[in-house]
């Protein structure tokens, strides 16, 4: 094979710390290269040409680019040597940037790794072979898991696009953490008179199958062909025939619930519908907390219902689904703040967090739309807002931004004056960041229209003082401590993963970094890719985000949907196990070990052999590494392939 | 108020030495200000503790060590029990009191008199006597009214001892004492 | 029940002068409840603030002395009552982990550290190592009509990486000791707040403010004592509460107890063994009214 | 032996069935044993069972997979027949097993060690005692239990675990008179160079002759053993020790989990190479890690093959 | 090309593709200082890695061999970290037998996001094997002509 090699110098990126002339000259010297040069941006159009030019003109049969990681360029590059008439697995990268010089100065000593690291590209590229992908024929239904706004929006632009929906959301009602919020920033409307008509939209589309109060219990197969087992949890109330009257929540004598809808402001009635607008608009039956349930006693409600749907005697149901594709919409949770022993802990009834501040203000809320204060139930004068609490705080291992606080505690300030013209607040705050449409705008009329006072440092202590909470914080600007004597204290808490979000990344074989949000395919270039084929993100699941980004992604990952069904059928990727029958003994081993059932036993002239399924097979390599006579080979990561660059880096 | 040059009063060796004694990395604070928030001395100091931070961060050697706030922490831990960044602020002060005493700042407080007459009452006696630390603190200080009140009150109830309690290993704290200044001396 | 509890005893300089009474209640508590003390032969002072706000080796080598005479005695357990000698002996171990550190340590010293010994509070050995279920079953004299707060000052629970013990803000390790004698705890919301520490000579003013409204708030929640475990914080209350009322035009009369006299006098200990007599607030009213309420129980029985 | 008859019966009475049945019989000269196949009645009386029954005669069975075929196994070796059953190598409707009760073999090596050069064997008789061998006219009385082979003093097997035939009375559970891997802790003594320069010393006496692979039962590949494969290419077939060494643990790795320690492999050896230690060596990290012991189940698992989410014995590396 | 002589030993690395790979990526992107001696060999999956490919490495002279995978229970391909936790363990013990220090060859785990903690990791593997110095190595004059024969024949 005559190898052509081209050591990009990415700008200064890599040329600033690797001497990509010399890595040139040294690829040169390898067995089996005929060409080598530096190049400016070797993934810039005459970068790519360059590349196509050479192959034409020294007649080569391989290429090895030396520049940034495979996860940024393969794919582009693979795309520039097949223009040329070479079968795209016939490229190696070298990573010479992210692996060398973005990781040390020391210039010799990266020119030296580069060269190590083309001479083990070209190495392996020498043994690598042309390969084929298969075709296979895909379902084109989608499954969305979650049914916040981002999830609703995802669905609803799937199912506009003619596609099949399956939804799966994990509580009773759709609506995420959106259906809990009052107003949404910077214009200050409603916010279920916005999210609200979406939902019906989701309940009624002809093409949306909706499994709310369902968990995702296990994922098989792969793009194109995933078969999804749902947990229906057991409501005890049948909803083909639920009408949402609301009678039983009317007679329901335990009235001692937890109300999670409402952050547990206020209680709610063992069977239950969140609120008025839920969808669907079913009522459940709390077990922890009904009385039938838990001692065999009352059974009010299958009195009173009008269509007889009460069955005490439900248990969960499991249901099987088939997509092609997967969105997940999972979202946020909220902080857990009484971790702050210095704001009360929880001890405090005074102190409240932001989205329970929220519910306060919501007119369909447990106080009517009235700011009580939890301890008396009177209406505060001054209340304190303190903002960053389990955001950019590394002491309780949150030291990311949440990024949408500052917005929604300058929309609480202004609401609060709207409801109470005779109160003041105060925001503690360490920076504004406002970087949206109208966002800063609308900051800075919290401070010029509603005379919030906004003071700059942190809090540090919380404690009550006669009915009163004295909050203790620096005014940084000023230069010193300061104190506020509060009515009421609203903790703008931070975003963090979903409960259950890793344990859900397992099932989906999606990465996540290490605070459970999930990752992206790439930080810029895939935002709701993941490295996983098939599965998309949106909304906050993969980071904290407001309504517009959460809405935003969800519509570009239902493209993405759209986009891998447009097609019939789907190319497997070729880099696949392959069983070399003379050489396999049919001793099952890899059949045991595979992942996928993706080897199975046949006869061969008599004799057992294994055989690999080339479209279920995911290229793992378990296999290969399990045969002890290599007769199963993964291709592109043959066991000669990766002993070339082991002998390629160690020459005794 | 005094405009200063950020560039060349930057004070490298100083932010150096910061760090290396206390082991602590001063770019990692952002300012928050909590730790003055939770100061309990903040009232008495001339530059809150965020503000020492800053112009430490700063490099600001002068304007730090010179700061009448440093004689004035009790090292009650309040800002390094509640710093976001996990600095341990109050070690820091504590390395800037022992470098402001090194070169020669601060040497008129109240405070630091006590503390000193407190440590030459451990170095001659091996354990503090509380007498002969309030007579030398006096003596040094002129203040003959402090804590004069209280005298009626404590003498009877056998608090008040005028000997120190003996013990024999006193010339072995004295030898540490004696060694440290040593040390301090290379 | 663990009856083999046996630690070094390390009583502090003030255990000496002004906090006889804290020594005295932790001894005989100690000895009520079978908890072998040892005294650390011929101690000398930690150093307390003053030292490391010198130097932290000199701070470290004071308290490296005391660390060697408990192992001198063959014990690797060391105890005391003052916060302040149990952050400069933790810090002392804590630090010394580090090698240069030590050396430098060493070469101050007559003989190398011996970094093996580990300091606790009697606080704490009595909440984990005795535990408090164990405190309640030895209970004779319930302290039952006493309304108390419990304050523990600054250092006894912070920094939490190297106390390890309660929670740093909101400690409970006293509350739920008076609540198992028998009293009526009143949450005392300023249960890490400075009083003022060693300031009381040379800046008055400071203590009088911050001890001052250390008070207010007790008298604020109406607590009729305070019960602390730092012979600093106690002095400042107690035999400052007259200086403090006459400085910020306050009247406030509120005991301030160490923890161990009131739980000695529960466990049935005397006042006299319990040094009530070296409080400068005197507490009689409030504990003749405790026995008054016991008469009253005794009649009813 | 006393119950080779009952043996030779059995054979006699399965025969019918079989297409071969394979045990032991008399060698080039009194002291060694060979493999027997018995295929005609006549070939039955030829058999020998006893302490120079030192083969594993499960090596050949693979090889015999559509055959039907008898085996005469020795506690050990009925390990290494379950192991293949195990591993499907086998048919168990296909194979035979008799058993008998084993008191141990002896290691020619030994032997020609106590002898000094053996010559002319005139004959050779064992006692429960003792070994006595005539070698140009001249009697040596060795005591058997010093001429066992090692794995016979830590033998935990001394029936067949399996079998259809059982001759003799079952000598139940023994107790082993030396613990496990005593030359394996000898070994660790040694500092890690000093180790080092072991192998590199041993093994380059090694003539690649391979005769370590092809007398261990479970080297099944046979033909495609990656000693001498081109794709996947792990060896050069220079005379260099690095080579020699590398398949040596290539062998070690390839039986961890599947070893059980027949011997079969240092047997063969021509020059003497230890290479049993280095299986020892995986065994003993496959017992400690995973409590498993090859060739005791057939329905086991092999922990290689397996896993579990959270593995108890293995504490990964703190960074 | 040697490594730097006096400067660097010769250190291999085997990474999944999926989290490893990614890790030291993110570790790029953050340009978390690293020392120079590791070269990175891309696997699929860390279950791809033949513990043997540990062994061939350092018989063909490296002084310390890493395998970095995804986190337990975070295979992209669901178990192959959990067979290869089993099979590099054993590796691992074993490599003191024939005469290679235990800390020569280590194995953990690093996600994808994890560019600090792979700095982490490769900073102390290197530490570790500039602490054992170079591995014990099979000298002969027929070495380099054994590799270009072996190259040839793969």
């Amino acid at each position: 094979m005559k190898i052509g090699v081209f050591v990009c110098h990415c700008g200064s990126n890599i040329e600033a710390t690797v001497d990509t002339a010399a890595v040139a000259a040294a690829a040169r010297e390898f067995p089996g290269v005929v060409f080598a040069t530096d190049t400016m941006y070797t993934c810039s159009e005459p970068g790519q040409d360059e590349i196509v030019d050479a192959i034409k003109e020294h007649n080569l049969g391989g290429v090895v680019v030396a520049s940034c990681t495979p996860r940024m360029h393969e794919q582009t590059f693979r795309r520039t040597v097949e223009r040329a008439g070479l079968n795209k697995y016939l490229f190696e990268m070298a990573n010479i940037r992210e692996h060398v010089s973005w990781i040390g100065k020391d210039r010799e000593a990266n020119t030296n790794k580069s060269v190590d690291l083309v001479r083990m590209a070209t190495e392996k590229l020498l043994r690598n072979r042309a390969l084929h992908p298969k075709k296979f024929t895909i379902n084109k239904r989608v499954l969305i898991i979650g049914g916040g706004v981002a999830g609703i929006q995802a669905a609803l632009d799937c199912a506009d696009g003619g596609l099949e929906v399956v939804m799966v959301e994990k509580t009773s009602t759709i609506g995420g953490k959106m259906a809990k919020l009052d107003k949404t920033f910077p214009t200050v409307d409603c916010s279920s008179c916005i999210l609200g008509p979406r939902m019906v939209d989701v309940a009624q589309h002809p093409n949306i199958t909706l499994y709310a109060y369902s968990e995702i219990e296990e994922i098989k197969g792969y793009v194109g062909n995933f078969e999804i087992k749902v947990k229906k949890k057991a409501t005890y109330v049948d909803w083909k025939n639920c009408t949402g009257c609301g009678i039983c929540m009317e007679k329901c004598p335990s009235k001692k619930a937890t109300d999670t809808f409402n952050e547990e402001i206020g209680k709610t009635t063992a069977i239950n519908i969140p609120f008025p607008q839920a969808i669907p608009k079913k009522a459940k039956i709390d077990p922890a907390f009904c009385t039938m349930l838990k001692k065999g006693k009352c059974g009010i409600c299958a009195k009173v219902c009008p269509s007889g749907c009460i069955d005490y005697e439900m248990k969960d149901e499991f249901i099987t689904e088939k997509v092609g594709a997967i969105v997940t919409a999972t979202g946020f949770d909220l902080f857990d703040w009484t971790v702050y022993g210095e704001y009360g802990g929880g001890r405090y009834p005074d102190v409240i967090t932001s989205l329970q501040y929220e519910r306060m203000l919501s007119a369909s809320g447990p106080t009517g739309g009235h700011i009580k204060r939890p301890s008396d139930g009177k209406e505060p004068k001054n209340v304190v807002f303190i903002q960053c609490v389990g955001s950019r705080d590394k002491s309780v291992g949150r030291p990311y931004c949440t990024g949408f606080c500052c917005m929604y505690t300058a929309k609480q300030a202004i609401l609060t004056k709207d409801h109470l013209p005779q109160s003041q607040s105060y925001v503690f705050y360490m920076d504004i960041r406002a970087t949206g449409k109208l966002y800063d705008e609308f900051t800075r009329r919290a401070m010029e229209e509603y005379d919030t006072n906004y003071i700059r440092g942190r809090v540090s202590m919380i404690y009550p003082k006669g009915d009163k909470l004295l909050v203790r914080g620096a005014d940084t600007l000023m230069g010193t401590q300061v104190e506020v004597d509060a009515d009421l204290v609203v903790l703008a808490v931070g975003a963090e993963s979903s409960a259950g979000a890793s344990e859900l990344a397992e099932k989906l074989r999606i990465s996540y970094d290490s605070y459970g949000f999930y990752m992206e395919g790439h930080p810029k270039l895939k935002p709701v890719e993941t490295n996983t084929a098939g599965v998309y993100l949106a909304g906050a699941c993969q980071g904290p985000k407001d309504i517009p980004s959460s809405v935003g992604q969800g519509s570009a990952a239902a493209a993405k949907v759209l986009g891998l069904f447009s097609k019939d059928q789907l190319e497997s990727d070729p880099q696949v196990s392959i069983v070399d029958i003379k050489r396999c003994i049919g001793c099952g081993k890899c059949i045991q070990t595979c992942p996928f059932g993706a080897i199975k036993e046949i006869d061969f002239r008599g004799m057992v052999k294994a055989d690999v399924i080339e479209t279920i097979c995911q290229g793992c390599g378990i296999c290969t590494s399990t045969c002890p006579q290599g007769a199963v080979q993964l291709q592109h990561a043959t066991d000669n392939q990766i002993l070339s660059e082991v002998n390629a880096l160690c020459q005794f | 108020m005094k405009v200063i040059n950020i560039n060349s009063s930057y004070n490298s060796e100083f932010v150096k030495e910061v760090e290396e004694e206390s082991g602590q990395k001063l770019n990692l604070c952002y300012q928050c200000g909590k730790c003055t928030a939770g100061c309990p001395y903040t009232d008495e100091y001339d530059i809150c503790v965020s503000q020492i931070m800053r112009l430490t961060q700063a490099g600001q050697k002068e304007t730090v060590l010179k700061a009448n706030s440093l004689w004035l922490c009790a090292t009650c831990e309040s800002c390094t029990a509640r710093c976001p960044n996990q600095i341990d602020v109050a070690r820091i002060m504590d390395v800037l009191r022992h470098m402001a005493r090194r070169e020669g700042y601060g040497g008129t407080g109240r405070v630091k008199t006590f503390w000193d007459s407190f440590l030459s009452s451990v170095k001659n006696n091996g354990r503090v006597f509380e007498v002969g630390l309030l007579v030398n603190y006096i003596s040094h200080t002129g203040r003959f009214w402090t804590d004069i009140d209280l005298g009626p009150t404590m003498l009877p109830k056998g608090k008040i001892h005028f000997k120190p309690t003996e013990m024999q290993g006193k010339k072995e704290v004295e030898k540490i004492f004696m060694r440290f200044k040593e040390e301090s001396a290379k | 029940m663990n009856t083999s509890l046996n630690y070094a005893y390390y009583p502090g300089c003030s255990s000496t002068g002004t906090s006889i009474e804290y020594d005295m209640s932790s001894r005989a508590v100690c000895a009520a409840l079978d908890i072998k003390l040892n005294d650390v032969p011929d101690w000398s002072c930690c150093g307390s603030t003053p030292a490391h706000t010198v130097d932290h080796s000199l701070s470290s080598a004071l308290s490296a002395r005391n660390l060697n005479q408990v192992a001198s005695i063959g014990m690797d357990s060391c105890i005391t009552p003052c916060p302040s000698c149990l952050a400069n002996l933790k810090t002392a171990t804590h630090r010394m982990e580090d090698e240069a550190f030590r050396n430098k340590v060493n070469k101050l010293l007559d003989k190398p550290a011996d970094t093996r010994v580990s300091t606790k509070s009697v606080l704490q050995i009595l909440v984990e190592d005795y535990g408090i279920e164990n405190i309640r079953k030895k209970v004779v004299r319930p302290l039952k009509g006493l309304v108390v707060g419990a304050y523990y000052g600054c250092i006894l629970n912070r920094p939490a990486e190297l106390m390890q013990f309660d929670d740093s803000e909101h400690p409970m390790a006293m509350d739920n000791i008076m609540e198992a004698l028998g009293a009526t705890v009143v949450p005392f919301p300023l249960k890490v707040e400075c009083c003022g520490a060693s300031f009381g000579i040379p800046r008055k003013d400071v203590v009088m403010r911050l001890s001052g409204k250390l008070l207010d708030t007790a008298h604020a929640i109406g607590a009729k004592a305070l019960v602390t475990a730092c012979p600093l914080c106690q002095m400042n209350l107690d035999m400052r509460q007259n200086q403090i009322n006459h400085a910020n035009g306050s009247h406030h009369n509120i005991p301030i107890f160490y923890f161990t006299q009131l739980l000695g006098l529960a466990l049935g200990l005397t006042e006299k063994e319990m040094g009530m007599n070296k409080l400068c607030v005197s507490p009689r009213t409030l504990l003749d009214a405790m026995a008054n309420e016991e008469t009253i129980k005794e009649k009813a029985a | 032996m006393k119950f080779q008859k009952e043996l030779k019966d059995s054979i006699r009475k399965a025969l019918p069935e079989l297409d071969v049945v394979i045990g032991w019989c008399g060698s080039f000269d009194p002291l060694h044993a060979t493999p027997h196949f018995i295929r005609r009645e006549e070939d039955i009386d030829k058999l020998e069972i006893g302490p120079l029954s030192v083969h594993n005669l499960a090596t050949y069975l693979p090889g015999l997979r559509s055959k039907k075929v008898g085996i005469v196994v020795k506690g050990c070796d009925s390990r290494s027949v379950i192991e293949l059953l195990q591993e499907k190598l086998i048919d168990r409707e296909n194979v035979t097993i008799f058993g008998f009760p084993c008191t141990g073999v002896v290691d020619q090596a030994k032997i020609k060690k106590a002898l000094g050069h053996v010559g002319n064997v005139q004959s050779c008789d064992i006692s429960d005692k003792s070994v006595v061998v005539v070698v140009g006219d001249q009697a040596h009385s060795l005591k058997l239990s010093e001429m066992l082979a090692d794995k016979c003093h830590s033998c935990r097997y001394p029936d067949a675990i399996i079998s259809d035939y059982f001759v003799g009375d079952k000598i139940g559970d023994a107790v082993p008179a030396k613990a496990d891997y005593e030359a394996l802790e000898t070994f660790e003594k040694l500092s890690i160079p000093e180790r080092f320069g072991y192998w590199l010393k041993e093994l380059d006496r090694c003539i690649r002759c391979y005769a370590c692979r092809n007398a261990c039962p479970l080297c099944v590949c046979r033909d495609h053993c990656a000693a001498e494969s081109r794709d996947p290419h792990w060896l050069s077939q220079e005379n260099n020790v690095r080579d020699k060494l590398m398949f040596q643990v290539i062998h070690a790795y390839h039986l961890a989990g599947r070893c059980t320690e027949c011997g079969e492999c240092q047997r063969a050896c021509p020059v003497d190479i230890p290479v049993l230690m280095l299986k020892q060596q995986m065994n003993k990290e496959i017992r400690d890690i995973f409590k498993y012991e090859a060739g005791v189940d057939p329905e086991a698992t092999p922990p290689l093959l397996s896993f579990k989410m959270e593995e108890e014995n293995i504490t990964e590396k703190d960074w | 090309m040697p490594v730097l002589e006096g400067k660097e030993l010769r250190i291999v690395g085997f990474l999944c593709n999926w989290c490893s790979y990614g890790g030291a990526d993110t570790a790029g992107v953050g340009r978390f200082n690293q020392p120079t001696d590791l070269r990175i060999i891309k696997v699929p999956c860390s279950g791809r890695i033949d513990p043997l490919f540990v062994v061939k490495a350092l018989m063909n002279g490296a002084d310390g061999v890493l395998v970095s995978g995804c986190h337990p229970r975070d295979c992209h391909y669901a178990e192959g970290n959990f067979y290869a936790r089993r099979r590099l363990e054993i590796m691992h013990k074993f490599l003191p037998i024939l005469g290679y220090e235990p800390g020569r060859f280590e194995y953990t785990w690093v996600s994808a996001s994890e560019g600090q903690r792979w700095q982490q990791v490769v900073t102390s593997f290197t530490e570790q094997i500039h602490k054992l110095g170079p591995a014990p190595k099979i000298v002969g004059p027929e070495a380099s002509d054994t590799l270009s024969l072996m190259q040839a024949a793969l």
